[in-house]
């Protein structure tokens, strides 16, 4: 057979990836959601602290939430102490993911823009840059030029409606192939005899006092010593049936994909001001994500206007997508809390413990969150990374407020 | 001389321009500047309401209705809310009029002349025109000559009025900032007609 | 003649009007009426495209959008990537070449102009075959309100390419009646050439109408808010999958007899036709009619359907029963077709026989088009006798007909039309009826059963040639390959194979991949279900949903009464949300550091003005005026007596401040406010929230009035006497026109509403006239000012005055997460008030801490630069190993005339107490020593501000 | 794109609208008599169901008059107004 079309086609999987078990009476610890989050906790559970009777509950298919569904962007340049701690952490791992998952992820770390397009903007980026450096994070602030030479194809003419006035640039950024990495920790947990548990919806808890004992689920109850909610958009349902209150909001989140096309785009851009951010994957299709749809929704559709905003803005950045076509259309449900950072850490049920709140920075965090909620599981306390991220911080005000890092964020 | 008096509306300086992108068989666009706009804010089941209506000569439509006299137009904007638009140099008399009626009930009497401005979009292609940026039904069977409605056109916020007196037309009203905005949109957005 | 393969008449092409192109570098003839497909058949190019994984030769499948195989690029008039060769339009120098499913985009700027338009209608119906025509004919005539869009260049849609009569005469006829009726009515729009790509909330439709390259403007996004919606969006019928299916010259049945129908090209010479369907037997017999060879009706089933098997043997067409092509032979074009007998039970094959061809028609049945119906949240269904995902349940205001309902024949399409058409318009209330359905040729309605696999022949390695998705290269072995790696989901399947994600999106390929599955899973093909259909229904362009919100029609432009002066003044602008505000104003070849230092020692010893009209303006009045500033304030405005002017700040509920600016005391019972230029919008939200939502008891009213004002800055010790020369009923004496107060006077003849408000420091004024004289009251107070020099200013200059007396710029200094004690303003927090917005807050635990980050001034060590606004401050003059503490960052940094050094603001940990200490602002590598002050730099005891 | 019913306006699109998420959620009557926790749940926490939920919306390019409405958030189907018995006076536009 004739040679591929380069680059249009993806590394193979392996033969063997996971069995889809049913659930047995009880396990040490059920964690409910079977997405990136889901997988990666259990993961690190069973390898970090050697708990492998572990169940993950997944009531469609395994990652096929948010984590089937998002733009696949991985970077940590986020401006606060607790929020760059934990996104650096799980950079790392991504770093060595792929040698620790044998699995062809598809980690690129082409870079990412966070471009500026109004002096404030500006003083932002440089401000995150800094904090970004001293925490050791790699950061670097560019101005209008040294942007056009990092990405020839995007539109730097001062004619713009907004100017790129500069950007900030993670070097280590970049994109992964988002079902590889979910379907590498899924291959793993199954090795492990971890049980993977798909089309298994939980319902309710079981609990003893304010201990919570077990789940109610569409396949009967399975007894747990410990409970993880990993379920993104769904956790405030979860929480409900236990009158636990959250402090999320469930919103869509679109994103689309082009055609095929021969490499034009060397990075990953993002521009919070015009609420767009593209990158052209490994096949060659350009993605996009745009911003949150205002209004709480589950129904894993969005508005239409935020779609063609969105490729306004591409189109005025990159005018040479005009003639490119939108493939399809989607869209997944995150949850967002008032601060756009992530809630994680044990609840007023003892035996419980809530991983949410990611919005749009689930994927990026995944082996991190990984890590530190089998270290929160594991130990029935926080993990120092995630110890800043606990409920208390809304009763006490010590907010992480990352809705300039998560503004269009992703 | 009106631009004496007034000094210089918002589209004084596309006058040229939305003259040239009218064409009397297709589109026509111009601004109607200067004219008297107040805002009036009174419970309208309250007596005052109807003092005012009596003051004006016309009852105070509901939301979307335009009620007129012979020199003024009475846009219902909202539950409690109305623009009156007079001719040029009514500002003064509108307000004293409806101040009077209010006679200290609770209300609100606003001179909003400068805020915003008027154009004028009429023609067979007026309609097709507005509807390249504003999204409501424009059709005479449901925006009637009698409906007026706040909407936004292009990506601006706007006051529609049905303003068929020569031909079938609309004002918009647009605030000033937003006005030169308005009108090269609406200059690109009939260049298909040919003016 | 263009093409050997093209008959001598016939099809819908105009044979007067000849077509040059070119295409893979080869100089080619069609006519006006083809596509780039049809006119490449007719020169007997069947290779168009190569597939993406194995780079083997591709042709011609389909007639339609569903081509999953024929991708070019175009080169000519201008490079687009990945379109159907089927659905090009073919035209006058068109340029194009196949590609290996990978497009290419052009670095030049795309000259085409796109635009969008909202419709409303009372029936929007989708699709112009006979089922959409019949709809639109019967809601036309009840008098609704009907759009007609369909994808195709001319109505008609499956009686294009049947050769059907209707009415016994020619069914095109028909069509043409049917169109010409409907476009004499008034309220009916039809929309060919247009997708409806989406169906989204409350039948609100998106559709893009192909308006072809010389038009004004080449591609209109329609946007439909529609009542009713009638679907007859047709069928795809679907290819087989069998050993080597992909060869050049295996086509689907339908498109065949359309290519004969629709474009008078034969296909091919001699053909095997392939079918598990009683449909593609009527393409048989009109190709064998155009003089095809017919080598075989192969049909998998037990047995012929009689009608059909009687009038092959009238036409001495064999038919081979339970019979099954297993594989094909040729390189470049199918040469052969191998068939063997196929035990249903055992799925067994008997031995192969060879037939020659150089087409082989397939037809596996059809699917209907049901993505619009399933994006309206229509439940499907696997239904066994169509072997197909239908339309199932309902949803209030769709109705599916005709071919997309699973109906088959043309007769079944014209009645469902019609009923969709009188339902539609009955719900609206309108009268309707149905007219009596013509009369259709007597076929009996078509039946297929799916065969979704034939056996592979080939043992060594079974199913790799088996191709279920051509656009992905994805065959039987990467499905089973899936299957046997665990996965069950059709979801993990498709995206283990990435079967459906082609630019086709799987039409061609979703069922039977579906069926495939079940059939390894040993599962039920109605629970394996299919994927989702997502928007949009065909490949869009970027610009067309772009539109027109390009270049300056991309977000508004704001100006003020007196942006043509800034202009002609040469000033660049700063973007401040959408307004565009002067940022300084250079003299030739001056820079902008000389410039702002210029103009703020201009106003600092002289006089300057500035444009400040964008500052938000809401009118606010009502007997509880004074409370409810109160509330929404943190400091007390009800003490404000009729005259005056107090700064406030606000806060959210958080306790974080969100904006600032001046109350102005107007009337008994009314104010002024002031708002920054970006928060205008957000605070009057605020606002009314607040008042509509929560304190309903309260007697108030706002109104905006942002535009009905210019205001013009008038700053520095000379500004009185410019004010002196040009304002009359005024005195302007600071005992009778004290700080923070207001007088109307008269300028130009105009008359002003005067107010002493600083924010420089200076002896200051403000002059707010209606916008209609902003420009010649500028130009007079420039003309009085002149003798003193006066001088305009910008933001910069704005920007920096204010920060050496230490005020701070919302969404600057602040970036909500700061107090107003965290800014130093606790004197703006009133003590006295029982409550207001935000006050809950300030006694929370974290809001207590001793070391937040307060608001204070930096001066950098003699000898260095401006710090870059955003810089770190660390405490160390040796940075350890990350992470540093920080302590904060600086927010706003200026070189200062009047200080004759570079300072700054900065939000710093416990900063007030640290004023004196030297700490560390981290710039590139370096650390730059500065000393942490008192964040008024000038003037601190406020004498200059009456002059 | 959802067509919301304005109770002044009639229906329009979403557009238009700035969405106020949970309805009815009062401030409260003395904020320093609440507890930090009972504060912060005023402050940060409100419902999320899927399902039904009552909710804020204001026409913000039209009347500028905040109204609530029962929409499903699973499906966008919009249920009638809510709480203010005012809004059964809708007009059509």
């Amino acid at each position: 057979m004739a040679p591929r079309t380069p680059g249009a086609d993806l590394p193979d999987h392996p033969d063997r990836l996971w069995r889809s078990a049913d659930p047995k009476s009880s396990y040490d610890v059920v964690i409910v959601g079977g997405g990136g989050h889901g997988l990666a906790t259990a993961y690190y559970l069973a390898v970090n602290h050697g708990i492998t009777n572990i169940a993950v509950l997944e009531r469609g298919w395994l990652a096929g939430g948010n984590m089937a569904r998002n733009t696949t962007i991985i970077r940590s340049n986020y401006l606060w102490d607790e929020s760059a701690g934990l996104y650096e952490h799980a950079l790392k791992l991504w770093e060595g993911l792929e040698e620790e998952l044998d699995y062809p992820l598809l980690f690129s770390q082409r870079g990412v823009l966070n471009l500026a397009h109004s002096l404030q903007e500006v003083r932002d980026g440089v401000r995150r840059v800094g904090a970004n450096r001293l925490n050791g994070v790699d950061a670097e602030w560019l101005d209008t030029d040294q942007v056009a030479e990092a990405c020839p194809i995007l539109n730097t003419s001062p004619d713009l409606r907004y100017p790129v006035l500069g950007a900030t640039w993670q070097p280590r950024a970049g994109i992964a192939k988002h079902d590889h990495v979910a379907w590498g920790f899924a291959r793993a947990l199954d090795q492990l005899g971890v049980d993977l548990v798909e089309g298994c919806e939980v319902t309710g808890f079981e609990t003893a006092g304010d201990r919570v004992i077990g789940v109610e689920t569409s396949r009967g109850p399975i007894r747990a010593g410990r409970v993880a909610l990993a379920a993104a958009g769904h956790t405030s349902v979860l929480a409900d049936t236990l009158g636990l209150r959250l402090p999320l909001q469930s919103h869509p989140l679109q994103a689309l994909v082009s055609e095929l096309l021969e490499p034009v785009h060397p990075t990953v851009v993002m521009s919070n001001a015009v609420h767009v951010y593209v990158s052209q994957a490994h096949k060659g299709e350009l993605v996009l994500g745009a911003g949150i749809d205002a209004y709480n929704s589950y129904g894993q559709r969005g508005s239409f206007h935020t779609i063609e905003r969105e490729l306004a803005a591409a189109v005025e950045l990159f005018p040479m997508f005009a003639r490119a076509h939108v493939l399809r259309t989607w869209a997944g449900v995150v949850d967002v809390t008032p601060d756009a950072s992530a809630v994680m850490g044990p609840t007023p049920f003892e035996g419980l413990y809530v991983n949410c709140g990611w919005g749009t920075g689930g994927f990026k965090a995944t082996p991190g969150v990984g890590w530190c909620f089998a270290h929160t599981i594991a130990n029935d306390e926080p993990h120092p990374l995630n110890a800043p991220f606990g409920l208390e911080r809304f009763t006490t005000g010590a907010l992480i407020d990352e809705h300039g890092a998560a503004g269009v964020a992703h | 001389m009106t631009a004496d008096l007034y000094g210089a509306s918002p589209l004084a300086v596309r006058a040229d321009a939305l003259a040239a992108s009218s064409s009397p068989s297709t589109v026509r666009i111009a601004e109607v500047p200067f004219r008297a706009q107040v805002t009036l804010r009174v419970d309208p089941r309250g007596a005052a309401a109807e003092r005012i209506g009596a003051a004006l000569g016309a009852a105070l439509p509901g939301p979307g209705g335009v009620a007129r006299t012979e020199r003024v137009a009475v846009l219902g904007l909202g539950p409690d809310e109305w623009l009156l638009v007079g001719p040029e140099g009514a500002a003064q008399g509108l307000q004293d009029t409806l101040t009077a009626a209010l006679d200290r009930a609770f209300g609100a009497v606003v001179d909003v002349s400068a805020h915003r401005t008027i154009v004028q979009v009429s023609g067979p292609k007026a309609r097709e025109v507005l509807n390249k940026g504003c999204a409501l039904d424009l059709h005479p069977r449901v925006f009637a000559s009698d409906r007026c409605a706040q909407t936004d056109v292009a990506r601006t916020s706007a006051i529609l009025m049905r303003h068929d007196v020569v031909e079938p037309g609309f004002w918009v009203f647009v605030r000033a900032s937003f006005a030169r905005y308005l009108a090269d949109w609406l200059i690109d957005a009939a260049a298909e007609y040919g003016g | 003649m263009s093409g050997p393969f093209r008959l001598a008449d016939g099809g819908r092409i105009d044979r007067e009007r000849p077509v040059s192109f070119r295409f893979d570098g080869r100089d080619l003839q069609g006519f006006a009426g083809d596509t780039l497909a049809s006119a490449l058949l007719a020169q007997g190019v069947h290779q168009v495209a190569t597939g993406i994984r194995y780079g083997r030769p591709r042709g011609v499948l389909a007639a339609g959008p569903e081509e999953p195989n024929a991708l070019v690029q175009i080169e000519k008039p201008f490079p687009e990537p990945m379109l159907t060769a089927t659905t090009v339009e073919l035209r006058e120098g068109l340029e194009a070449v196949g590609l290996p499913g990978q497009g290419r985009l052009s670095p030049d700027p795309d000259p085409a102009r796109y635009d969008a338009v909202h419709e409303h209608c009372d029936v929007l119906v989708v699709g112009a075959g006979p089922a959409g025509l019949s709809a639109a004919l019967a809601a036309a005539r009840s008098g609704a309100r009907v759009v007609l869009a369909d994808a195709d260049t001319e109505f008609g849609g499956g009686l294009l390419g049947s050769g059907e009569m209707l009415d016994h005469a020619p069914a095109l006829e028909w069509v043409e009646r049917a169109r010409a009726e409907l476009a004499r009515r008034s309220e009916v729009r039809l929309l060919p050439r247009t997708t409806v790509t989406g169906h989204y909330d409350a039948n609100y439709l998106i559709a893009v109408e192909d308006r072809g390259p010389d038009a004004f403007t080449r591609q209109r996004t329609w946007h439909i808010r529609a009542h009713e919606v009638v679907l007859a969006t047709g069928a795809h019928e679907r290819p087989l999958v069998f050993a080597d299916n992909d060869r050049p010259g295996t086509m689907l049945a339908g498109a065949a007899r359309t290519y004969l129908h629709r474009y008078a090209v034969l296909p091919g010479r001699r053909a095997v036709v392939f079918t598990t369907d009683d449909g593609a037997y009527a393409a048989a017999l009109d190709l064998c009619g155009a003089g095809v060879e017919i080598a075989a009706v192969v049909d998998a089933r037990p047995e012929a359907p009689p009608f059909w098997a009687k009038r092959c043997a009238e036409q001495g067409i064999p038919v081979r029963t339970g019979h099954a092509v297993v594989g094909t032979t040729g390189e470049e074009h199918v040469t052969g077709a191998r068939v063997a007998a196929l035990d249903p039970d055992t799925g067994a094959l008997g031995p192969e026989e060879h037939h020659a061809c150089d087409l082989l028609l397939v037809s596996g049945g059809w699917n209907p088009a049901v993505h619009l119906y399933s994006q309206a949240r229509g439940p499907l269904a696997y239904d066994e006798a169509a072997g197909a995902f239908l339309p199932s349940g309902s949803v209030p205001g769709v109705h599916p007909a005709g071919a997309a309902a699973g109906l088959r024949t043309t007769a079944q399409c014209l009645s469902s039309g019609a009923v969709a058409g009188v339902q539609a318009a009955s719900r609206l209330g309108l009268e309707a009826t149905a007219a009596p359905r013509p009369e259709t040729d007597p076929h009996p309605v078509p039946k297929g059963r799916p065969l979704w696999r034939v056996p592979d022949p080939d043992a060594g390695d079974p199913g790799r040639t088996q191709f279920v998705d051509l656009a992905r290269d994805a065959t039987v072995a990467d499905v089973e390959k899936a299957v046997g790696a665990g996965l069950s989901s059709v979801e993990h399947i498709k995206r283990f194979t990435t079967i459906g994600t082609g630019h086709d999106q799987g039409r061609t390929s979703g069922t039977v991949s579906s069926g495939i599955i079940a059939g390894l899973l040993g599962a039920d093909l109605a629970e394996v279900g299919t994927t989702t259909f997502r928007a949009p229904y065909s490949p869009v362009s970027f610009a067309a949903l772009a539109g027109r919100e390009r270049g300056e029609l991309y977000d508004p432009i704001r100006v003020t009464a007196m942006h043509d002066w800034h202009v002609e003044q040469g000033a660049p602008f700063e973007n401040v949300g959408q307004w565009k505000r002067p940022w300084y104003y250079p003299r030739p070849g001056e820079s902008m550091e000389a410039a702002v230092l210029r103009e703020c020692r201009a106003v600092r010893t002289g006089v300057g003005m500035q444009d400040v009209s964008t500052l938000g303006k809401i009118d606010v009045q009502g007997p509880d005026a004074a409370e409810f500033l109160d509330l929404v304030y943190t400091n007390m405005m009800s003490t404000l007596k009729l005259g005056r002017i107090r700064y406030g700040l606000m806060c959210h509920a958080d306790g974080m401040v969100f904006d600032d600016g001046t109350v102005m005391r107007t009337g008994e019972h009314r104010y002024l406010i002031s708002t920054t230029s970006g928060g205008a919008a957000g605070v009057l939200e605020h606002l009314e929230d607040w008042l509509q939502t929560e304190w309903t008891h309260l007697r108030v009213h706002l109104t905006s009035v942002t535009e009905q004002w210019a205001t013009i800055a008038l700053a520095g010790p000379r500004s009185r006497e410019v004010l002196e020369r040009a304002c009359t009923g005024i005195d302007l004496d600071n005992a009778d026109f004290p700080f923070m107060s207001w007088r109307n006077g008269t300028i130009a003849g105009r008359r002003a509403r005067v107010c002493r408000i600083s924010f420089s420091g200076e002896l200051a004024f403000e002059i707010n006239v209606p916008w209609w004289h902003g420009r010649q009251v500028w130009d007079a107070l420039y003309a009085a000012g002149e003798p003193f020099g006066i001088t305009p200013y910008g933001t910069e200059t704005m920007h920096v005055l204010r920060a050496e007396k230490g005020f701070p710029i919302v969404g600057q200094d602040t970036d909500g997460t700061v107090t107003p004690q965290d800014l130093g303003m606790g004197w703006a927090v009133s003590k006295k008030k029982a409550d207001f917005i935000g006050a809950r807050s300030f006694s929370r635990p974290d809001n207590t801490r001793t070391d937040r980050k307060q608001l204070v001034g930096l001066i950098p060590a003699a000898g260095e630069g401006v710090l870059p606004e955003g810089t770190q401050i660390v405490e160390t003059r040796v940075l350890p190993r990350p992470p540093v503490p920080m302590l904060g960052h600086v927010t706003s940094s200026y070189r200062s005339a009047a200080l004759g050094t570079p300072f700054a603001l900065a939000l710093v940990k416990g900063g007030r107490d640290r004023i004196g200490q030297t700490v560390y602002g981290h710039v590139g590598d370096r650390l730059v020593p500065v000393e942490i002050t008192d964040p008024v730099f000038y003037d601190k005891e406020g004498a200059r501000r009456d002059g | 794109m959802m067509l919301i019913p304005c109770p002044w306006c009639g229906p329009r699109n979403e557009t238009e609208f700035h969405y106020g998420g949970q309805a009815g959620v009062a401030y409260p009557r003395d904020p320093q008599a609440l507890s930090d926790a009972e504060w912060a749940q005023f402050l940060f926490f409100r419902d999320n169901p899927k399902g039904v939920f009552a909710e804020r919306w204001m026409h913000r390019s039209g009347c500028r008059r905040w109204f609530d409405l029962r929409r499903d958030t699973a499906t966008n189907e919009i249920l009638g107004a809510g709480a203010h018995e005012e809004q059964e006076r809708t007009v059509s536009v």
